[in-house]
């Protein structure tokens, strides 16, 4: 994935804040990253890391809910933050698509799955209805629907799940954009089909060549899909690299304590397995150092003050661990914070 | 909903008081040329709702006689025109009216010839034979009183199913005339032939009450359909040729329609707007003054003899002690009533029953604060003292009214009174299209009711006779106009002796009328509120405004255009 | 498609037949007076009672009673009323469907029409100056007695503004039949069909706009944002269907509201010759055969038109539809 | 969206108010629409409670006694209460106006009676008709509405079917054939006779006509909670049903009983109005605001306050009731009985 053209999409030190009961909630507190054309990059975290509300803010879809969105975000170069709305609202699903969890609930009940791909594509594309609609069944065979000329016809409630959430990806790819957002595209499908949809997304880059983020609390769907990863916990970015660097050599603790939280498929099968001791903090009780510091085993005084993520280099960390300090930490962490 | 029901009546040339209507912009009695240039329109007529069955010889209505003038026709008729000009009998039917022989009881009309009913079918005399049978056969309200005398009347009295009037009624089809035997002469019998119970109807007519469904008639207009609550609507009648102007004189405009169901408030904007030509019903007090400043040339007064009154039931408690009426007469506020009528220019306090400029009347008022001859103030404590001596307080009264507006004003006064003399009162008010039936059956033991009477033909007999004689009260029946019941032997004797030397002495008649009009007024079997004007609001455009004492406003004779 | 139709129309037929038993119950079986006088009402004379238990059947059994009432109600149509001498009660109700019918008809037309634009404008910017006030106009809507609003809106329109330019063209009150001339139906009916879909404009503009704001919050709406979609046709296309479905259901049963009560008042003041004027007119002489009619046909109607409505409702919604 | 609701609102917070009122309370004093609306309704129940006050001291009338001829002195000059037209024909006689003194403060009516006194006197009629039959039908569609949600199965169907009966009977045709009747020859249960002119009887009618409005609700809600885990526990746990209903099942639906109560009497109160004005619901002497608004249109064109002030007064009333109904709702939980 080389480096050095210019990233589709950059964004430096994004925040969003919203207007909480007692006052204003950062959810989104200074995260950067960049996505190169056709890059799988996978943003991991719990819930509640703010993984979704970055992208949301990104495409401007947080309602009405009075968030103000802060710092730069850069797609093909034109700075989107700020972006009359008019002209943010061209830009999706024309040249950024998002898909989301649920595809029980992510289409119009009472629109035949046809008609609402032919929507998005007349409204970017200005096709003609016959056109349009050629295309749609197209798009429906390429997302691998059987017969796809019948399910044009189809409403959402007349197909399973699995199926559904293929109509989707087809209805967001229809205007070939440059990025597809898949947001928990697979948490809400039974492990099978869950495997199908995966298989998709990982095509879909070679089919339509679109970068894709996708945002999931699962390691191992990143592990298998994505090229680059990113940690984010309580709305900042913990720890980025390739995938392969964060499975093999991660620096942050908060990493360590998800990797260690994935069961074995080899070996001995461990009594219980380890979870990170304690909750991710309310938006409104932020600490004032590194926020994983009251979770974290290996914490100590450096941490009082918040560690920047080096904006250089590909697998960089925001954490005050010398590398040689790492091995020592990371076994007290799996060890002590485990079971403590 | 609102209709005014009242008795209708003329008015005998021997009527005193200044005719001429203040401003009436009478037109002398004529009937338009078919090319004239005022021919045809349709004028629309409002009311609050029918005034019960549209048969003319049930129906004792002045609502629905005033509509039947211009559809039907009897032997006599009264002439069309304005005034006292409409009280002089004219021939209609008939080709003359004839002088009695027999010692005034035999009567020999001759029928005019050519004249069809509005079915087509010519008139001929056994059609008046048999509507003079019809009248008992439907039990007609007047029967009773007005054609007892006819020869057989009484057997048809007491059967009606079985009447033939043997004697009483003889047509000979070859020399075209009726006869009419009489038991005993009846000075007043002319006037009987001429009150629409009279009229001349289709041999075929069924010979019981129509209801809604309307018998063809010789009227310029028909009728041509009736639904109470929605219309009555009036067309040409296409077989009417003029045969006398005087007695039925040909319609301007070429369509009726009375519209019900507007209540009175919404009839009078829709007069002022010129939505509508003519209300029936009279104008509520508290648009008058806004009205009279307006629109003062579309509205006409005129005089009349008739009264309003609250007719008490005599035989049924508390109203069946003579104290309670006392009691009543005295707390009764007139000046009150007058005011909810429209006020003194509309209407004057009345203690009697015979109305001012009727023969045998003589001013007298027993019911006022130092009784005299005119009504000056309630005496509300002599009636409250009244009250505790019949020890009939307490009890529960219900007064009665229709539901036009001034009618319904004085039902909810005089039940405030009721309750003021100590009674638990409370007042019950309903559709005009059956209230005046209602109060008159007996079954409805309706104890108080406010009610009115306007006289059929210029006499105090019309008044004393028809409204206290024991025949004008059926038990039990709708037309029992005589409603407060009173049945007493020695009034009945003073009233035949009345009738019978009205015959010969008409002044020595009027002594004996003016002294049961004090028996009656003394007995308190009503208590007599006071005597209305007429007052008609027409629209701007309506032209030859005629208001005949006899038939009120005659629609036939106005135009539109 | 056809199960959840004969469902419907099973439904139907059960509800129209409990109508009728429970109107019988009332007019019939509720203790007190002797029926027979409580139907001849005014006209008390023995003939007419007699005439009365005879032609109810009133010494019968009470099933046979109502079998006798549902013949003479629907089948033979000779129910007699006794205030107006034998007047026949069921044409009458046949001659005054019509002004029901154009009536309600008009009112509904505005009630959609209204609820809609309304309901619309007030969830574009939920909370603004523009959505409070219509919620504020819409409360002030439902709160109003129907007939008084009709005596104020004579009060203006007949006589104090009469005159303007404004009212000028306002008809007399009463009722102009169609085929007589058309255009003067419409402007005898529109004053009374609005001031009947005041209260149903303020409801159903008050539930439109709380259906389309929740609608705004599911996730086919933000799945049709990130489609970028304008933020209109999101409104009108997606939110709107959708909030159609859920006040559909609604509909049938406030139309029963409009036919039985609402009409029945807006006719009385606005002297509209309809079935609610025909019963008005009954009560004031406690005609019960007429209002047994008027109630039993009114009832059916409303009955018949909440059915139609659910399976417009089924037309909406293609969930229903496989159902 | 989920993902991203859960990085808004963290754990809801507990602030430790006890049970269902705490905060309801709260919210409902916070929404200044309900104050004002509960501050009217107290306003006009108490002046209506005043009544033969204000009759006696300040309009010194009868309010139920004709007045036709009667004379008050306004500034010293001494007028007919019901005036003679002087002008044009002189013809006519109006009711006074509204004089804007102690006495006919509104003016008079036909009789000359004090309107704004009538106006009291029939508010005491409207609410307490009002109020007794909204009584009645929160207990009779309370309890029918837990009884056929509860009970389902024999119950429920036969519960249900009547509840579809009632509920598609228009309500006033049904309140008019239930009037006419008792208004005809008054009501004989058993022993106990209503005569027709004893408010109980409109009342007892407007009550079983408003049956179907609370019935419906409740039986819905009753019937989810009938199939909460909670209350399959309790039955489970063999407690006895009537405690259930007690325990587990009312405190549920008070809040809904709550919100409807005020709903409720708002069309209780346009009810017994379209009664009254259909002359079968108070009947006179007594009055109620229905039956002066239709005093009032004798006079419509010519004293239309007469006619306008009760009509004014309902609006008020019922506005409030509604205000305070859709407050307590939305206060309760905005998802409640959206039924109207």
């Amino acid at each position: 994935m080389p480096e050095l053209a210019t990233p589709l999409l950059q964004v430096r030190d994004l925040r969003v804040t919203f207007q909480g009961a007692e006052g204003p909630l950062r959810a989104v507190d200074g995260v950067s990253f960049d996505l190169a054309a056709g890059e799988i990059l996978g943003i991991v975290g719990e819930s509640g890391a703010g993984k979704s509300v970055t992208l949301l803010s990104v495409l401007g879809l947080l309602g009405h809910t009075g968030a103000v969105v802060e710092g730069s975000v850069r797609f093909k170069r034109r700075e989107l933050v700020g972006l009359p709305p008019r002209e943010l609202q061209r830009l999706r699903g024309g040249d950024i698509a998002m898909v989301f969890q649920d595809p029980m609930t992510a289409l119009t009940p009472v629109y035949s799955i046809g008609w609402q791909i032919v929507e998005q594509l007349r409204a970017h594309s200005g096709l003609s209805k016959a056109a349009s609609k050629a295309r749609a069944i197209e798009l429906l065979a390429a997302v691998g629907l059987p017969n796809p000329a019948v399910q044009f016809e189809r409403f959402p409630h007349q197909i399973s799940g699995g199926m559904r959430q293929r109509a989707v990806i087809a209805m967001a790819l229809s205007c070939s954009p440059a990025v597809l957002v898949a947001d928990e595209p697979t948490s809400a499908l039974d492990v099978t089909v869950q495997a199908q949809i995966l298989e998709l997304i990982h095509r879909l880059r070679s089919d339509f060549g679109s970068a894709v983020v996708l945002i999931t609390h699962d390691m191992g769907v990143v592990a298998g899909l994505a090229d680059r990863v990113m940690v984010m916990y309580a709305g900042r970015v913990m720890e980025r690299g390739s995938a392969r660097a964060l499975f093999e050599a991660a620096m942050h603790p908060y990493t360590w304590g998800l990797l260690g939280s994935i069961p074995p498929l080899s070996g001995p099968r461990p009594r219980r397995l380890p979870s990170i001791v304690g909750m991710p903090p309310a938006p409104d009780a932020m600490p004032s150092g590194c926020v994983f510091a009251p979770r974290c085993a290996a914490a100590d005084a450096r941490c009082a003050t918040r560690p920047a993520l080096p904006a250089q280099g590909l697998h960089a960390a925001a954490c005050v661990l010398a590398p040689d300090e790492r091995a020592a930490a990371r076994a007290r962490c799996l060890q002590g914070g485990l079971n403590a | 909903m609102v209709v005014q029901q009242r008795r209708r009546g003329p008015l005998a040339g021997r009527w005193v008081v200044l005719i001429v209507a203040a401003l009436a912009g009478d037109a002398l009695a004529t009937s338009p040329a078919p090319n004239d240039p005022h021919r045809g329109g349709t004028l629309r007529v409002l009311a609050g709702s029918g005034a019960g069955t549209i048969d003319p010889q049930v129906n004792y209505t002045l609502q629905f006689a005033n509509l039947y003038q211009s559809v039907y026709d009897g032997l006599l008729a009264y002439k069309k025109a304005p005034g006292a000009e409409a009280f002089t009998i004219v021939p209609d039917l008939a080709d003359a009216i004839p002088k009695p022989d027999n010692g005034g009881k035999r009567y020999v009309f001759k029928l005019r010839s050519g004249i069809k009913f509005s079915n087509g079918r010519e008139v001929t005399v056994t059609d008046v034979a048999a509507s003079m049978r019809r009248l008992f056969k439907v039990s007609s309200p007047t029967s009773g009183t007005f054609y007892n005398r006819i020869v057989g009347a009484e057997a048809c009295i007491s059967t009606p199913t079985t009447c033939t009037l043997a004697g009483g009624v003889v047509a000979d089809t070859k020399a075209g005339t009726v006869t009419f035997n009489l038991s005993e002469p009846d000075s007043e019998f002319m006037d009987k032939l001429a009150f629409p119970h009279a009229v001349i109807l289709p041999a075929d007519a069924p010979s019981k009450d129509v209801g809604v469904a309307p018998i063809a008639g010789t009227g310029p207009y028909q009728i041509v359909s009736y639904d109470p609550k929605k219309q009555l609507k009036l067309t040409r009648n296409p077989h009417f040729k003029l045969w006398s102007a005087d007695a039925q004189p040909d319609g301007y405009v070429d369509e009726v329609n009375f519209d019900f169901g507007l209540s009175d408030e919404d009839q009078t904007t829709a007069v002022a707007n010129g939505q509508a030509d003519w209300k029936y019903d009279p104008v509520p007090a508290d648009r008058l003054p806004e009205v009279s400043q307006k629109y003062p040339k579309q509205l006409h007064i005129s005089p009349l003899t008739a009264l309003y009154y609250l007719a008490m039931n005599t035989r049924l408690a508390p109203f069946d002690n003579p104290k309670v009426r006392q009691a009543v007469n005295l707390a009764l506020d007139r000046n009150a009533v007058v005011k909810i009528y429209g006020g003194p220019r509309l209407a004057t306090p009345a203690c009697q029953v015979l109305p001012p400029g009727i023969a045998g009347h003589e001013p007298y008022c027993p019911w006022t604060k130092n009784p005299g001859k005119a009504w000056s103030a309630p005496d509300l404590d002599r009636a409250r003292q009244l009250v505790k001596e019949s020890g009939t307080a307490g009890m529960k009264v219900t007064v009665i009214s229709s539901d036009v507006a001034v009618e319904k004003q004085m039902g909810i006064y005089l039940q405030s009174l009721l309750q003021d003399l100590g009674y638990d009162a409370t007042v019950k008010s309903m559709s005009a299209n059956v209230q005046f039936n209602y109060i008159q059956n007996t079954q409805n033991k309706v104890q108080i009711s406010v009610t009115s009477w306007f006289q059929d033909y210029p006499a105090a007999a019309d008044f004393l006779n028809v409204l206290f004689s024991c025949a004008s009260f059926r038990e039990g029946s709708d037309s029992s106009v005589n409603i407060s019941g009173l049945c007493d032997n020695g009034l009945e004797t003073d009233l035949q002796r009345a009738l019978a030397t009205g015959v010969t002495d008409p002044n020595a008649a009027a002594a004996q009328w003016a002294a049961i009009d004090r028996k009656v007024t003394d007995s308190a079997a009503v208590a007599v509120m006071f005597n209305p004007k007429r007052l008609d609001f027409v629209s701007k455009r309506l032209g030859n405004y005629t208001f005949g004492a006899q038939f009120y406003f005659i629609y036939a004779m106005a135009w539109v255009k | 498609m056809i199960r959840p139709l004969l469902a419907r129309l099973a439904q139907m037929i059960f509800v129209m037949a409990g109508i009728s038993v429970v109107t019988f119950a009332i007019f019939f079986a509720t203790p007190g007076a002797d029926p027979s006088a409580r139907i001849a009402g005014r006209n008390a004379s023995p003939e007419t009672l007699a005439a009365v238990r005879l032609s109810f059947g009133l010494n019968r059994p009470l099933p046979v009673q109502y079998g006798l009432l549902m013949k003479r109600l629907f089948v033979t149509q000779d129910l007699t009323s006794f205030m107006n001498r034998g007047e026949l009660v069921v044409p009458q109700i046949f001659a005054a469907t019509p002004v029901t019918l154009s009536l309600v008809g008009g009112a509904a037309l505005l009630w959609v029409g209204g609820a809609l634009l309304f309901g619309v404008l007030a969830a574009l910017r939920p909370g603004r100056m523009l959505d409070r006030g219509l919620m504020v106009l819409g409360l002030v809507g439902i709160s109003m007695p129907v007939y008084w609003l009709g005596a104020v809106v004579n009060l203006v329109t007949q006589s104090r503004l009469h005159e303007t330019w404004l009212f000028s063209w306002v008809p007399p009150l009463g009722y102009v039949a169609f085929a007589d001339d058309p255009w003067g139906w419409f402007k005898v009916l529109l004053l009374p069909s609005f001031t009947l879909s005041v209260f149903y404009i303020g409801l159903y503009s008050r539930v439109l706009r709380s259906a389309l704001i929740e609608a705004h919050q599911e996730d086919y709406i933000r799945t049709a944002r990130a489609k970028g979609l304008s933020e209109r046709r999101i409104l009108l296309v997606h939110a709107l269907r959708m909030s159609l479905v859920s006040v559909v259901t609604l509909f049938g049963l406030d139309f029963g509201a409009l036919v039985g009560g609402g009409a029945l008042l807006t006719e009385v003041v606005f002297g509209l010759p309809g079935i609610g004027k025909l019963t008005y007119d009954a009560l004031q002489t406690l005609d019960l055969p007429v209002i047994m009619a008027t109630v039993m046909y009114a009832s059916f109607f409303v009955v018949a038109a909440n059915a139609l409505v659910d399976m417009l409702y089924a037309f909406i919604d293609p969930r229903v539809r496989d159902a | 969206m989920a993902e991203a609701a859960g990085d808004i609102i963290a754990a809801p917070r507990q602030d430790g108010a006890p049970g269902l009122w705490g905060p309801m309370l709260r919210r409902l004093t916070a929404d200044r629409g309900a104050l004002l609306a509960a501050v009217l309704l107290l306003a006009i129940a108490l002046a209506c409670a005043a009544a033969p006050l204000y009759a006696v001291h300040v309009a010194q009338t009868d309010p139920f006694h004709s007045n036709i001829n009667g004379e008050i002195t306004i500034d010293g000059v001494q007028r007919p209460v019901i005036e003679a037209n002087t002008e044009g024909l002189g013809l006519g006689q109006t009711p006074i106006g509204p004089t804007g003194r102690a006495q006919y403060l509104l003016g008079a009516d036909s009789q000359g009676r004090d309107v704004a006194a009538r106006l009291l006197y029939g508010g005491r009629a409207s609410l307490l008709i009002s109020a007794v039959a909204t009584l009645l039908g929160m207990l009779l569609g309370g309890t029918l509405g837990i009884v056929a949600g509860y009970f389902g199965g024999v119950a429920d169907a036969v519960l249900s079917r009547l509840l579809d009966v009632l509920w598609a009977f228009p309500v006033y045709l049904l309140a008019i054939s239930m009037s006419i009747v008792a208004v005809g020859s008054g009501l004989h249960l058993g022993p106990l006779v209503i005569e027709s002119s004893n408010p109980l009887l409109p009342a007892l009618i407007i009550g079983l006509v408003g049956v179907p409005y609370v019935a419906r609700p409740m039986r819905a809600q009753v019937r989810a909670l009938r199939k909460s885990e909670f209350v399959l526990a309790a039955i489970g746990f063999g407690v006895p049903t009537p405690r259930i209903l007690r325990v587990d099942i009312l405190p549920n639906v008070s809040g809904t009983l709550l919100v409807l109560a005020p709903l409720l009497m708002a069309i209780n109160m346009l009810t017994e109005s379209a009664l009254s004005f259909l002359s079968i619901g108070v009947q006179p002497p007594a009055a109620s605001w229905g039956t002066i608004i239709q005093d009032g249109l004798a006079l419509l064109y010519t004293r239309p306050l007469v006619a306008l002030a009760p009509g004014v007064t309902i609006m008020l009333t019922v506005l409030s009731l509604n205000l305070l109904g859709e407050a307590l709702r939305d206060a309760l939980d905005p998802r409640l009985a959206r039924r109207r």
